[in-house]
C-alpha cells in the first residue's frame, strides 16, 4: 500500500491521519473546526474511541457528529452531544487543565511554535488582516499539548511571527512559565508537507517526519529559518486504506479533503 | 408585566440608536440575527460598536454597510469560506472608513461580559499570557494574584448597551427559550442594559413559565421581541432550519471586491423591506430544503408539585 | 465510556476517604443528598470538611454524627425551623468535638466555587464590604480594584475533592438532569474534582443526550452514579416528591438534647440499613402525602436537525 | 375598623403587611424568608401587582406562589417562576444593582442598622452560635434599600452588635462609601412593637411609628440605647380587612403569622 499512497490521497487527508495519530485513547481534546473535525470522528473510529471532544461554543461530544459538519456550530454536532453549556463553562473546564490535547490552525507559526491568526505586518496597518484568534489562543495557552495544523509555505513560517496570536514557546527554554502561563504548548506542526516538533530543551522546532513524496531537502527549503532536523526523522507513515475509507465517509465530498 | 412584542422597524429605530454598543452573534455559528442586522443597515445607524465572540459575515456585513466605527471580538470573518473581505478593507485600508479593533479570545470576551453579568469589576484569567492580544488591549492588563503572586491578565467587565439575540421562542412579555448551541448568549443578556429578542415563534407566557430553568434571562431585562421566523437565516437554528452553507459561500464569492458588495447589499438588504420579503426572495424550494428532516425531541420534564 | 453505576455503599467508600472536603446540599433546600449523608454517617467517615451555600439540617446530622472538623458554609440550621442544634453544640461547647467554621454567604460561596469552576484563582466582588464574615475569613482579602481603585473582596477558588449531588435522573456513565431550583449544582460539579450523583431514576444516555442544555456537567468529572428512589428526603425533588416538612420538625424536636439527637440517629441512621429500609420505615402513607399531585410538564423542545 | 384593630390580627400579620408597605409598585424585590414571602404576595394583590420577587436559589418570580412556601426551594415557588437559574447568576444581578428593595430578618440590630446572624457573643467561643448569613449579607451589601424585621426585645437591639453579619450602615455617616459598598442600606426596622427608620446625615435608628397598642416610651425600653424619635413619629397605620384576608388566604394555618 505504501508504495503507492502517495496516489491514493490527497495532502488535507494525509494531515487528517497525523492529526488523529495526535489523539490517544481516552484523551480530553479540544477538536476545532476543519481537518480536526475529521481527526477526532478518525481517532473515535479507529485507536482513541473512548476520546472525547470539546467545542468552544459549549460542546462535549463522546461521539462523533453523524453528518459532515461545517462549522462547530451545526444542529448534527450539538444534537445528541454529552453537554451543551455556556462558552465560558466550557472555556473554565479548559482553564483548569481539562483537555489534554488542543488544535488550531495558523496563517503563520515560528521557530517557538508561536501562531499568528490576527495581523500580517504592522498591527496599525496590516498587509493582511486575518479573522483572529477565535478560541485559538486559549486553546494554544491553556491545553496539555498542541497540535498545529497550516499548509507549508516558506511565508507561513517566518523566524519570527508578526503578530503572536496564539501563544507557542515565545523565545523558547521556559518561556511559558515566565510569562505565567499554567502549561502545555506545541508539541506538533502538521503540514502539508511534513510532521514537526519541538525539542525538549529550547522548545525550538524541529523536523521529524517528511511527507511520502516530499523529502527533509524540500521541507527545509519551504521554512522561514535554518529548520532542525530530529536525529530520527524519517518518512510519514501514509494513511491506511481504513483511515482513508472512514475519512471518505466523512467527506463524500471532500469539502475539507480536497 | 409590560407587553414587549413590537415590530423590527420599531425595536431598531428605538433601541439601537446610532453610536451605541451592540452585541450580537453570541452564539457563534448558530442564532445569528440576520434580520435585525439588516434592519440596522437599512436604518442607516453609524458608529456602533459591535461586540461578539465570533461573527459568521453578520459583522462584516455591517462593517461593509459602513455602520460600525468600533469592533470587540474574538473573530470576524466567514467561518465556512474564511475570510471577511469587509474586515480586511475597513483594518487594511480604512474602507468604507477606518474601524478601531479590540481583539479578544472566546474566553476572553466570555469572561468579560460574564464579569459584567456577576456585577465584578474583572476576572483573572491565565490563558493570553504572552500573547500580542494581551499585549495591545486597551483594557485588560497583567497583574500578579494578590494571593500567590502568579501572573494572571485582568479582564475587565464589559456591559453592552444592547444584546441582540435569536430565540426560538419568547412571550410578549419578554421571556425567552433558547436552546441548542449557546455560546455566551447568557453571560450577554445579563451584562446588557437591555436585550432585543428576536423569535422564530411568539408563545403564550406559560409556555415560556413551564421550563424556567430553559429561560436565558429575566424579562425585566428585555426591551423588545420581535416575532421574525427565519430571522437568523443564513445561521442556523437548532430544531427549525439548518445552516444555508451556500449563502456563506455565495456571500464569500460577492464580497471579494467591494462593487461586488455593494450589488449584494442592494440585491439582499436594501431592496428587501423586510425578512418576509427576504425569504420569498429566497424561494420556499431552497428554504424548504434547510427544513428539518429528523425531530429529535427532549425528554419529557415534569416540574410537578 | 466507562460504566459508572454503583451501590452507594461502594461510591461513599471509594469517594468519600476520611479527611475529604464534600460539598453537599447545593441547591440549597431542595435536593439535598439525605441517603448518602446517612450511609457517610453509617460508615464512620472522620474530618470530613462540610462546603455549601446553606444545610437544611443534613450538616446538622453530620456534625452530630461526629464526622466533620471543618464547615465552610454560608448558613446552618433548619430552615422551616430555626436553629441546628448539633451546631450550636459544636461550635458553642466543642461537642462531639471541637470544628472550625469558615463563614460565607450564599454569594461569597457561588463565587468560590465558580472560581474553582472556571480555573481562575479568585473573583473579587463587592458583597460583605465591611462585614464580619469578610474581617474573619481566612483567605477572603480586600483589595483595591488595580483597574479604578475602587474597594473589593477577593473571594479565592474553592475545589471541593468531591460534589455529592442527588439529580432528578443520571445514567450509568455519569451524565445527569438536574431541574428545578438550581443553586450552586453546577459551580460546584464544575469545580469538584470528583461528582458522585444519586439519583431517582436511571435511564438510558440517549434520554439524558436527547437534552444537552439540561446535563449538569460532563460526564468525564462524574465518579460515581448511585440509584437511589427517595435519596433527598425528607427535601423535595421537583417533579418526584415535595418537601417532608414534618420531618424537619422533628427532628428539631428530637436533636434539642445530645441523648434525643443520639436516639433520633440510631433509629433513623444507624439501626436503617439503607434508603429502601428508611422509605420502608417512613411507611407508604407518609410517603405517599408527599407525591406530585400536580404534573407540570415542560413545553417541547426540538434538537432536530 | 381601626380602633378595634389590635384585637383583630396577630403582631406578625401587622408586620407583614408593614413589609408588604415598603414594595412600591414595578420595584425589584429581594424577598428571602418567611415573613417576606407573605408580604410579597400581599404586595402583589394588593398595590403592587408589578412587583418582581428575586430569591437567592436563582428564581425570579412576577406571581406570588400558588401554596403557602415553607422554604423558597419548596416546589411551588419554582414551578412558574420566570426564571430558574444558577444561585450566581441570580446574585450577580443583585451586585449590579437589579434589585430596589431587599428584605432580611436578624437575631440582633444595632443603632446603625448592623445586623447579626451569626454569633452572640465572642467569635471563638460563642455564648450562641445563629445559623449565619445565607444570602443576608449580599441582600445588606448590595440592595437598593434594605427592610430589617425582628421581634423587638431589649437584647436584639444592643447598640453594638457583636458580630456584623449583614452591614447596616457601620458606625453611621458615609461608612458604607467608606467600605466600597455600593449603594443601600437599611431603610425601615419592622418588629414586634414598630417600625423604625434611619436619619438622612447620620444614618442612626429612629421611630417612625409604634404599633397600635405600644407606644413610644415601650419600643425605647426595649431598645439598647436612647432611641431617637423621629418628629412626626405616629401609631402605624392598623391591617385593613383586605389585607388581614390575603394574608390568612396565604397562611391559612397560621404558620408563620400566629
Amino acid at each position: 500500500m505504501s508504495q503507492h499512497a502517495p496516489f491514493d490521497y490527497t495532502p488535507q487527508e494525509l494531515m487528517v491521519v497525523c492529526a488523529a495519530r495526535e489523539i490517544k485513547d481516552g484523551e480530553v481534546v479540544f477538536v476545532g473546526m476543519r481537518l480536526p473535525l475529521l481527526a477526532f470522528a478518525l481517532a473515535k473510529r479507529t485507536h482513541a474511541p473512548n476520546a472525547i471532544g470539546l467545542f468552544e461554543n459549549g460542546l462535549v461530544r463522546d461521539t462523533p457528529s453523524s453528518e459532515l459538519l461545517l462549522t462547530m456550530g451545526d444542529a448534527p454536532n450539538i444534537a445528541g452531544a454529552e453537554w451543551a453549556t455556556r462558552t465560558g463553562a466550557l472555556m473554565g473546564l479548559l482553564a483548569q487543565g481539562f483537555a489534554n490535547l488542543g488544535f488550531v490552525g495558523g496563517a503563520e507559526v515560528d521557530r517557538f511554535g508561536n501562531l499568528n491568526t490576527s495581523y500580517i505586518g504592522d498591527r496599525a496597518h496590516p498587509k493582511v488582516k486575518l479573522p483572529g484568534s477565535g478560541g485559538g489562543a486559549d486553546i494554544a495557552s491553556l491545553s496539555g499539548r498542541l497540535a498545529i495544523i497550516l499548509a507549508h509555505e516558506k511565508k507561513r513560517f517566518p523566524e519570527h511571527v508578526s503578530y503572536i496570536t496564539s501563544p507557542g514557546y515565545g523565545d523558547g527554554g521556559d518561556w511559558r512559565a515566565r510569562v505565567g502561563l499554567p502549561r502545555g504548548g506545541p508539541a506538533a506542526v502538521i503540514t502539508t508537507l511534513a510532521v514537526l516538533g519541538f525539542t525538549a530543551d529550547t522548545h525550538e522546532m524541529e523536523l521529524r517526519s517528511w511527507h511520502p513524496g516530499s523529502s527533509a531537502e524540500e521541507v527545509r527549503a519551504n521554512t522561514g529559518w535554518d529548520l532542525r532536523v530530529a536525529p530520527d526523522v524519517h518518512e510519514t507513515t501514509p494513511p491506511t486504506a481504513d483511515e482513508l475509507r472512514i475519512i471518505r465517509e466523512c467527506d463524500p465530498q471532500g469539502f475539507w479533503t480536497r | 408585566m409590560s407587553e414587549k412584542l413590537m415590530t423590527m422597524t420599531e425595536a431598531i429605530e428605538r433601541f439601537v440608536p446610532d453610536g451605541s454598543s451592540v452585541a450580537m452573534g453570541l452564539a457563534l455559528e448558530p442564532l445569528i440575527p440576520f434580520a435585525a442586522g439588516h434592519e440596522i443597515i437599512r436604518q442607516g445607524k453609524r458608529n456602533l460598536t459591535l461586540i461578539g465572540p465570533i461573527s459568521d459575515i453578520l459583522f462584516d456585513q455591517l462593517l461593509g454597510a459602513g455602520c460600525v466605527t468600533k469592533i470587540t471580538a474574538a473573530w470576524v470573518g466567514n467561518v465556512s469560506e474564511g475570510l471577511g473581505y469587509n474586515y480586511r478593507r475597513a483594518t487594511e485600508r480604512g474602507e468604507p472608513h477606518p474601524i478601531t479593533v479590540e481583539d479578544h479570545s472566546n474566553y476572553s470576551i466570555a469572561m468579560a461580559l460574564l464579569a459584567g453579568a456577576l456585577g465584578v469589576p474583572y476576572i483573572p484569567i491565565r490563558s493570553l499570557l504572552g500573547s500580542d492580544i494581551a499585549r495591545d488591549h486597551p483594557t485588560m492588563r497583567p497583574h500578579n494574584s494578590p494571593l500567590d503572586g502568579t501572573p494572571t491578565l485582568l479582564v475587565p467587565a464589559l456591559r453592552p448597551d444592547v444584546a441582540v439575540i435569536h430565540a426560538q421562542r419568547a412571550d410578549t412579555a419578554g421571556r425567552a427559550h433558547v436552546w441548542g448551541g449557546l455560546g455566551i448568549c447568557e453571560e450577554a443578556a445579563l451584562a446588557a442594559r437591555g436585550v432585543i429578542y428576536t423569535a422564530e415563534e411568539i408563545v403564550p407566557p406559560e409556555v415560556i413559565l413551564s421550563d424556567p430553568n430553559r429561560v436565558l434571562a429575566p424579562g425585566e431585562k428585555t426591551l423588545a421581541v420581535v416575532h421574525v421566523p427565519g430571522g437568523a437565516h443564513p445561521s442556523p437554528v437548532q430544531g427549525y432550519y439548518n445552516r444555508d452553507h451556500a449563502s456563506f459561500a455565495e456571500y464569500h464569492e460577492r464580497s471579494r471586491t467591494p462593487e461586488g458588495f455593494a450589488a449584494w447589499l442592494k440585491e439582499q438588504v436594501l431592496d428587501v423591506p423586510d425578512r418576509a420579503a427576504y425569504l420569498e426572495r429566497l424561494g420556499v424550494e431552497r428554504w424548504q430544503a434547510l427544513a428539518i428532516h429528523t425531530h429529535l425531541l427532549a425528554a419529557p420534564v415534569d416540574y410537578g408539585v
